[in-house]
């Protein structure tokens, strides 16, 4: 479980101005806050600086561990562990292969799903039990930004003054996030 | 540019739709909803009952015979398998396709898939002789050797197929609950509410580092289910293709299987929402005639596509030059259970016609009306290729009648008891429209930028 | 509040009255504490330690623990019972007029299945389906297994109560009844010689009359024989030597006569060639020998002795051939029948040519006429007209053999009628009852059931059936399996019966009551007096016969023992003998009658498995498919298609039939290719007692008529009304024609000789993978449809062999009949177009699991329950399945039999009892799919035994039960990996084929194809592509 | 948090499932019931060495090892050890005619069809075999010894001559019996109908 910080939050009343927020406070030099909206909103991984997701990865070695695994185990269970003759059908690897397509399918998308979401889970440090929340409304209607203590040269004055800056309707100082 | 009509219908802060969508959840349920409940799960234990009674006694209290393996279960299994397809193309297809209206009516599709896919699940252990032993359709290490699995089996591409879909859409269905889920413990009064919600919500807070990874495995997990959901139906649909019997053994199975899944998934998704703005009025802001109607163009386009595999089934028979083929064709359509293939015919390729005009596409009633009709349809669809094939095979010694018996029709209506009880349950304890989809959607079709 | 407080919960009603005692045996019976450690009892604590181990062990090793089991071993071991092993006995069987040799197998002292003694020549391996069965009724829980007297006895047999005695007591109160009773005996004829022995004994010693009767009575043809050669005899009609064979209405393949036995001889000279012989058939009802017909021509049964007087005309007068065509008697007796063929609307050039035909193969031709479906009141002039035409075509002595003649059915009607004048006479007034159910089977007859009424009426009997209802003392009759005996079928071929388990009841056999009751009353010939058991009697009837063998009776008498049979008169058998005279004056009785102008004629006739009905309470006989009309469970009125079409019945349609005033309700079946204005209505039925049999069907003999004290049961004028009721008959044939599909391929034999492989439509197929290569012993099939008979023996053999369950009438409505060896039977014509031939072919096609190589139902079981072992077998693993029914939806032949219930749960009246069950095949549960193994626990058994023994595997040392079964050899089971077995031969043929060749799953079975001798070219094609 | 739920739904049925199955859990191996004579067999086939056979007799020429009758114990019982209560009680049962009611030790499901003969017949020649004897013949009584057949016994049921109470040493599973059928030098078939029909 990641520590918990203390910092600034500002909110906005809708998702454009919070965005715009996000890109002239990355300009200006944080590089630690998050925004915080009840939905995604489109452009704000550029405006925060976060990179690309690198679930996409998982995803393609979970598949690829999940058809090798459907090849290799359909194969062995079938013609190496217990032979047997089931309608004269041959046992080969690659002659039986065509019949087992649809498992080795299966097991490559349950693979990469399944590991693709627990990725997710794993870098989002979900389940989180009983987190700090800064205002209930933001999975709502609230639009926040966050400046944690973490960020090169905090002080929560100055990072309170930035949010006046940028229009934030309420500012709060944050305790614990 | 294509003008686009409004998706959300009526002047909404992002609150009100929060306040919207959570209503039925904060609520206390009215009389209307306890009658409803009570019937559906009045009808649920009748279907244990029943369940029960075939489990205890045997198969034979059902109406499949010798030849006819294969009946009610079999077909309503089918059946149900389909109806969960609409749901996954809606949230995967749809997603991957960037449709927007989509997001009205994904999350309540999405639960019928799941809860059609758990009916359905039943209904391929319960038509075993032994269902107390359908665990050894998985292949697990044990003490016989250990003796594994016919991985050349459909049926095991099914119990594949079956479970890894059922997984996949139900963890789908789940991550895209998670913001909701939030949305509702932040709004929640009582404490105890807070901790359940808590629970199921994982903790979400929605940080944009949150969402950033959140949405990719979204996307990858749309990306996922979209073959996934054409597989299953394949798959159900090699049950079928892949036998040696006329009328199964067809190549044309699995895109019509899957035209056929997506034609009754939408009707029932129709008879669903249709339902559900009845009860919940607020929610026709988010469900309105135009998620209707682009509904009611894919059930009419999805019904000729049916129509179309119907028709080339005769071609091909006939071109073939198979009497066995011919045959089981010519035996579907004038043989003594046609009057199921013309039941099927009627209400799948005849009455979704209808909708060419405008004015019955966007007519509740008769999409209602139309939408059960192709349930009807699509349940006889299975049941003319399941046991019309089966009763009339290759020596025409074993040729012989179907009849249903109580314990078919109880497993038929049980299980829609079983059905409407899980949704009617989903519809009080989870949000049925997702507010984190919905809410960006807000702004489509609306001139002025945003709104204030 | 008081009362609250004193109200008290009770466990039982002892804690009730006595809580302190119930405490105290609570603690007895729950164990006391184990803690409770005093000087009274040291053991306590230890007993305490080991329960704890105990439960420890139970913890730590089973889920599931499984229940403590037994082992009992013998006391004394017998010294050839080895457990786990079968012990086969040769022994003998007779049923009905049909005389069987058998091997009994027994595991642990227990019958549990018969098959046929192959040395023996009439029968060899196959049994009847009716004889596959005796081994159920032995343990039939219908059976008495005691002795009964009657309590009280009054005028109208309202009172119907019997006291259950022992043997002792009921010797004690008969040997009172019969000492100086006018004492009478009507007995069902039997080839024993013992029996004949102790009952002629016993008849001089009580100067009893003794009268016989069997359930089927064919006494017109020993009449008819009587009067046109003076000998009274039932002549063995030799099949085997004819080429050519008519029948007149005589079903000898299936009821008439001695049908297992005339099946294996028939076979022999109907394999495809020059020298196959040919069938015609004129009948009225569609039997089985109709069924098999090369020729079947369809008259009315009071027709039958035109059609042979015709066929004389054809050949005496009009041809001018024989001995007698220049008889101007006969030449005027003949007369009359000139234009037979167009009063019976044959056609003309057919019935002149089969005169030709026969008159060509004179002395190779057999007549055969007969039968109760055929018994008109014209049954002596058939017989006489029957064995004129025989006598013509030279075939007296060489295909009717008068000498090696059957010591069978020497029953007849006049024996009754004369019972009932010595009874009404006072001649008679004890009555003994053995063998027959005459209350059963006259129930027509008032002035019989009268006159029992008057008599003391003594029964052995097996069942409380209809005659025990009426008797004052019931004797308990052994089963044939439990007692000695003997039989003497042919003259001097002698067998025995060996019993194979002792008696299970309070039960004896009819011989050693009547020595008992001689012994108590000190009368007649010491060796009814002096020897002690049946068995001695039997050893003393043999011990002259043997001894003038070989001078040795003990070795004699084991060698009997062990081969079952002795044929002293081998030399004979196969002999001809001269022609007798025929006596032109028994031509007198043949009187061309004038068909009476009644629309509908009923004939009665016999299934072949119920038969006379004795086994009616045998569920497998019940549920085997009647191999014409494939019904089972009841009997039914069978009406032409062209009957119901014009009087608008449909198949269930309950009418009510009525013959002479005397009515019956029951259903209408349609069989295609009757006579149209004969109906047909099966005895055997309609029993008032028994478990099974009771109220299945209706009692067909109650139409029965009699004339001159014979028992009329064909042509008897019949009308019916519709009473628009409906019933479902148990059909296991849902359709009945081909559609055009190449399932039974045929060919006539003028084909056949130009090309063996005519009619087989060959496929160029070809497959993706390589075949899969069997080492070692490939396990295969062969079917000779030509020589199927369609008898069903195969399907009870089966069923007997396999533990096959029966499912009862409401199942097989239901398509649910377990069966796994079914006889398919289609017709020739098409229901689908509405063209249905008056005349139909009948095509017969034994089906089983094919074990094919590429099994479809192997590849879509998910738990692989269905494998192909590398012997070729198509295994069914029972305990692996968890019945998703796939195999049997992908199996072409749809050979595979689902259990929907628990059928051997033992529950139901119909379930075949745990005795007879076979222990070397597992007992199916509820919810698993079954089918053919080809008898793997033969093979198995067997490829153990050469195991242990160090021997290899030889052609036909397994033997599947439906090939033992066969009495047409039709089903060859062996290697074909050998190219030299039987099967691979027959494989190899060109005429052999696959059934659904075309869908390549390679079936293990091949047929060969059905070959009619006929003139004419069949439309079948040929070729491949 | 609900999917560690639904991982124990699914789990705990799982787990259950792989732990009735595992080998020897769910069986029989170690089952030693008290029997009505406490017959020792380690005096009996250990110290006196009475070959397994001479009570077991059939045991090479049919599908059961066949617990002896009574008048084979009694062959020497008529004479030994006659004065002790339970060898009373033996011969008292014997001369009444009637048994003794054994507690089945091994059993097997009867569904599964197992043949003593030819397992001892097989497993005597390896073992003689071993011993480096020319074996062709099992009914060669030079070729293959006492020994032979009696290690052929112990081969399933554990060393029975030293056993005072006998018990089930090995678990008679499926997978057991495969095993040993898998063995290359076997050369033994693993298909279905080797032991269900």
């Amino acid at each position: 479980m990641a520590k918990r910080v203390s910092g600034v939050a500002g909110f906005w009343p809708d998702e454009y101005k919070l965005l715009d927020a996000a890109k002239k406070t990355y300009a200006a030099g944080y590089r630690q806050f998050d925004s915080l909206s009840p939905f995604p909103i489109h452009g704000m991984d550029d405006a925060t600086g976060i990179k690309r997701s690198p679930i996409p990865w998982v995803t393609f070695f979970a598949g690829l561990t999940g058809a090798s695994f459907g090849v290799w185990f359909t194969w062995w269970t079938s013609a190496v562990n217990y032979r047997l003759n089931v309608a004269g059908k041959p046992l080969g690897l690659l002659e039986a292969l065509p019949g087992y397509i649809p498992i080795v399918f299966e097991l490559t998308i349950l693979f990469a799903a399944l590991a693709s979401v627990g990725a997710m889970f794993i870098l989002n440090g979900l389940p989180k039990v009983d987190p700090p929340i800064i205002d209930p409304d933001i999975t709502s209607h609230k639009f926040c930004l966050f400046i944690p203590e973490t960020e090169d040269g905090y002080s929560a004055e100055k990072a309170e003054n930035h949010l006046k800056s940028l229009g934030a309707t309420e500012i709060k100082r944050v305790a614990e996030f | 540019m294509i003008k686009r009509n409004i998706l959300i219908e009526g002047d909404k802060t992002y609150k009100d739709i929060s306040d919207d969508i959570c209503q039925p959840l904060e609520s206390f349920p009215g009389i209307k909803w306890f009658q409803l409940f009570g019937l559906a799960i009045t009808v649920l234990l009748f279907y244990v009952c029943v369940l029960g009674y075939i489990a205890w006694t045997g198969m034979g209290t059902m109406g499949v015979n010798h030849p006819i393996g294969w009946g009610t279960d079999i077909v309503t299994f089918v059946f149900w398998i389909g109806i969960g397809h609409a749901g996954t193309l809606i949230s995967a297809i749809l997603f991957l396709f960037r449709q927007k209206w989509r997001t009205g009516i994904a999350r309540a599709a999405e639960a019928m898939t799941v809860f059609a896919v758990m009916t359905a699940g039943i209904f391929p252990l319960m038509h075993t002789g032994r269902p107390w032993l359908a665990y050894w359709l998985l292949p697990y290490p044990n003490q016989r050797g250990p003796l594994w699995v016919n991985f050349r089996s459909p049926l095991l591409w099914d119990v594949f197929a079956v479970s890894t879909y059922a997984t996949v859409s139900a963890v789908f269905w789940y991550v895209g609950m998670i913001p909701d889920l939030a949305t509702v413990r932040d709004r929640a009064k009582t404490n105890l509410r807070r901790v359940i919600y808590g629970m199921f919500s994982m903790g979400w807070r929605g940080t944009n580092r949150n969402w950033s990874h959140y949405e990719m495995v979204y996307l990858i997990l749309a990306g996922l289910s979209t073959p996934l959901v054409l597989s299953v139906h394949t798959i159900v649909s090699f049950d079928f293709a892949v036998a040696t019997l006329p009328g199964w053994h067809t190549t044309i199975f699995p895109p019509y299987f899957v035209a056929g899944a997506i034609f009754s998934g939408f009707a029932m998704v129709v008879t669903l929402m249709v339902l559900v703005r009845e009860g919940f009025p607020q929610i026709k802001s988010y469900i309105t005639l135009d998620h209707f109607e682009v509904m009611n163009k894919i059930i009419m386009t999805t019904g000729l596509m049916v129509g179309y595999a119907y028709a080339s089934e005769f071609f091909i028979a006939w071109y073939s030059g198979v009497h066995y083929e011919q045959f089981a064709f010519l035996n579907r359509a004038t043989g003594p259970l046609a009057w199921s293939y013309w039941i099927m015919v009627s209400c799948n390729v005849l009455s979704p016609q209808i909708f060419w005009i405008k004015k019955f596409r966007r007519s509740i009633p008769v999409m209602f009306v139309v939408s059960i009709f192709v349930n009807i349809g699509m349940w006889f669809e299975r049941f003319v290729i399941t046991v019309t094939s089966l009763h009339r095979d290759f020596l025409p010694v074993n040729w012989s009648d179907f009849t249903f018996k109580f314990a078919d029709w109880g497993v038929l209506i049980g299980s829609f008891g079983m059905f409407f009880t899980l949704f009617l349950l989903f519809l009080r304890v989870i949000p049925m429209v997702s507010m984190s989809e919905v809410k960006p959607c807000y702004e489509v079709g609306r001139k002025g930028g945003h709104h204030g | 509040m008081e009362k609250i407080n004193k109200k008290r919960y009770w466990k039982s009603l002892e804690e009730f009255v006595d809580p302190e005692k119930f405490n105290e045996q609570a603690e007895k019976e729950f164990m006391r504490s184990p803690l409770q450690e005093d000087a009274a009892d040291p053991v306590a604590r230890r007993d305490f330690l080991k329960l704890m181990g105990a439960s420890l062990a139970l913890a730590s090793t089973a889920c599931v623990r499984r229940p403590t089991q037994r082992i009992v071993p013998y006391s004394e071991r017998p010294h050839d019972v080895i457990p786990g092993k079968a012990n086969f006995y040769a022994s003998s069987a007779f049923d009905n007029g049909e005389f069987f040799s058998t091997i009994v197998r027994t595991r642990e002292g227990r019958p549990i299945s018969m098959q046929g003694n192959s040395a023996f020549p009439l029968n060899r391996s196959a049994l009847s389906a009716r004889m596959h069965a005796h081994v159920v009724s032995l343990y039939d829980p219908d059976r008495l297994k005691k002795p009964r007297i009657r309590v009280e006895k009054d005028k109208d047999f309202h009172q119907r109560n019997w006291n259950d005695v022992t043997y002792e007591k009921m010797d004690e109160s008969l040997t009172k009844v019969i000492d100086g009773a006018k004492l009478g005996m009507l007995l069902a004829s039997n080839p024993s010689p013992s029996r004949a022995g102790v009952v002629s004994d016993f008849a001089k010693t009580f100067s009893a009359q003794v009268y016989y009767d069997d359930s089927i009575n064919h006494s017109e043809v020993r009449r008819g024989q009587e009067l046109s050669y003076g000998d009274e005899v039932f002549p063995q009609y030799r099949f085997d030597k004819a080429k050519y064979i008519i029948s007149l209405g005589a079903d000898f393949l299936g009821t008439y006569a001695n049908p297992t036995a005339n099946a294996v001889s028939f076979a022999k000279t109907r394999q495809p060639g020059p020298d196959m012989s040919r069938l015609v058939v004129f009948e009225a009802l569609m039997s089985l020998t109709g069924a098999n017909a090369d020729y079947r021509i369809r008259v009315k049964n009071s027709d039958l002795v035109k059609v042979a007087m015709g066929l004389a005309h054809e050949i005496v007068v009009k041809e001018g051939h024989s001995n007698y065509a220049n008889s101007d008697l006969v030449k005027s007796k003949l007369k009359e029948f000139a234009n037979v063929a167009a009063e019976l609307n044959i056609e003309k050039e057919l019935f002149s040519q089969i005169a030709k035909d026969i008159w060509e193969q004179r002395g190779k031709s057999l007549v055969v006429a007969g039968g109760i479906n055929a018994k008109t009141e014209d049954a002596l002039a058939l017989q006489i007209s029957c064995n004129f035409l025989n006598t013509i075509l030279e075939n007296d002595g060489k295909t009717v053999d008068y000498q090696n003649s059957l010591q069978a059915f020497q029953g007849s009607d006049a024996d009754v009628a004369r019972l009932i004048a010595d009874i009404e006479s006072g001649k008679i007034d004890t009555l003994l009852v053995s063998g027959v159910n005459p209350v059963y089977q006259h129930p027509e007859n008032k002035k019989l059931l009268q006159a029992l009424k008057k008599v003391t009426l003594i029964y052995s009997t097996m069942y409380m059936d209809e005659t025990a209802e009426m008797a004052d003392y019931i004797l308990a009759e052994s089963h044939p399996l439990e007692e000695w005996g003997d039989a003497e079928y042919l003259p001097g071929m002698y067998n025995i019966q060996q019993p194979t388990i002792r008696p299970i009841g309070d039960t004896r056999s009819i011989g050693f009551n009547l020595m008992t009751w001689a012994y108590f009353l000190e009368k007649g010939p010491a060796r009814l007096n002096e020897l002690e058991s049946w068995y001695d009697y039997v050893r003393w009837t043999w011990k002259n016969r043997l001894n003038a063998l070989s001078g040795d009776f003990e070795r004699s008498w084991v060698a009997l023992l062990q081969a079952g049979f002795v044929d002293t008169k081998e030399s004979q058998r196969e002999r001809d003998f001269t022609a007798r005279r025929f006596r032109m004056d028994a031509l007198s009785q043949v009187k061309k009658s004038n068909t009476k102008s009644s629309n509908y004629e009923l004939s009665l006739y016999q299934k072949s498995a119920i038969g006379d009905g004795a086994m009616a309470n045998m569920p497998w006989l019940q549920e085997m498919p009647d191999p014409v009309t494939k019904n089972t469970w009841e009997n039914y009125l069978t009406i032409s298609y062209a009957t119901a079409k014009k009087e608008k019945l449909k198949d269930g349609d309950i009418v009510s039939l009525e013959v002479d005033g005397k009515k019956l309700k029951v259903p209408v079946f349609v069989q295609i290719g009757q006579e149209d204005s004969t109906l047909g209505l099966a005895v055997g039925y309609g029993h008032s007692w028994g478990k099974v049999a009771k109220g299945l069907g209706v009692n067909a003999w109650n139409l029965a008529k009699m004339t001159r004290d014979e028992m009329v049961t064909a042509a008897l004028p019949a009308s019916f009304t519709k009473t628009g009721e409906k019933t479902q008959i148990a059909n296991t044939q849902g359709h009945h024609h081909m559609e055009g599909r190449s399932i039974v391929v045929e060919a006539t034999l003028k084909d056949y000789l130009k090309n063996p492989a005519s009619g087989i439509h060959k496929h160029k197929i070809f497959s993706i993978w390589p075949k899969h290569e069997y080492k070692g012993h490939k396990w295969g099939m062969t079917i000779d449809q030509n020589a199927c008979i369609g008898c069903s023996a195969c399907v009870v053999a089966c069923q007997s062999e396999n533990n096959i369950p029966v499912v009862g009438k409401k199942y097989v409505l239901e398509g649910r009949e377990m069966q796994w060896m079914r006889i398919d039977r289609y017709y020739s014509g098409s229901a689908l177009h509405d063209d249905i031939p008056k005349d139909p072919e009948v095509y017969f096609q034994p089906m089983l699991c094919q074990h094919c190589d590429n099994a479809p139902c192997e590849s879509v079981c998910p738990v692989l329950a269905t494998t192909h072992s590398p012997e070729g077998i198509n295994e069914m693993t029972y305990n692996r399945c968890v019945g998703t029914r796939y195999c049997s939806n992908n199996c072409p032949y749809k050979v595979r039999r689902f259990n929907w219930f628990a059928y051997t749960k033992g529950d139901r009246d119909i379930d075949t009892p745990k005795e007879a069950y076979n222990p070397s095949v597992t007992v199916r549960s509820r919810g698993v799919m079954e089918k053919c193994t080809f008898c793997v626990h033969r093979i198995e058994e067997v490829k153990a035994e050469h195991k242990v023994q160090g021997t290899s595997y030889e052609d036909g040392d397994v033997v599947t039960a439906c090939e033992a079964a066969c009495p047409t050899d039709a089903i060859v089971f062996g290697d074909v990996n050998d190219p030299n077995s039987r099967v691979s031969k027959m494989q190899a043929k060109k005429n052999a084929y696959k059934v659904l060749e075309e869908w390549h799953a390679q079936p293990a079975v091949k047929y060969l194809t059905k070959i009619r001798n006929k003139d004419s070219i069949s439309t079948g094609h040929g070729g491949d592509h | 948090m609900r999917k560690l739920l639904i991982h124990l739904a699914l789990g705990i049925p799982l787990l259950t499932l792989v732990a009735c199955e595992a080998p020897s859990v769910g069986y029989n191996d170690g089952y030693m019931p008290e029997q009505p004579i406490p017959y020792d067999h380690a005096l009996h086939a250990g110290t006196y060495k009475i070959p397994c056979l001479y009570c077991h007799a059939h045991v090479d020429k049919g599908r059961h090892a066949s617990v002896p009758s009574l008048n084979i114990c009694m062959n020497c019982h008529k004479s030994v050890a006659t004065d002790k209560p339970l060898i009373k009680q033996l011969a008292d049962a014997y001369n009444k005619g009637e048994s003794i009611p054994w507690v089945r030790v091994h059993m097997l499901p009867d569904f599964a069809h197992f043949n003593h003969a030819p397992h001892i017949m097989k497993l005597s020649q390896i073992n003689a075999k071993k011993r480096g004897a020319a074996v062709t013949d099992y009914q060669d009584a030079t070729n293959i010894t006492n020994e032979d057949r009696q290690a052929a016994c112990y081969t399933c049921h554990g060393r029975i001559d030293q056993m005072t109470k006998v018990y089930q040493v090995e678990d008679l599973s499926m997978g057991w019996c495969v095993q040993c059928h898998r063995k290359p030098e076997h050369n033994a078939p693993v298909n279905c109908s080797t032991c269900h029909y």
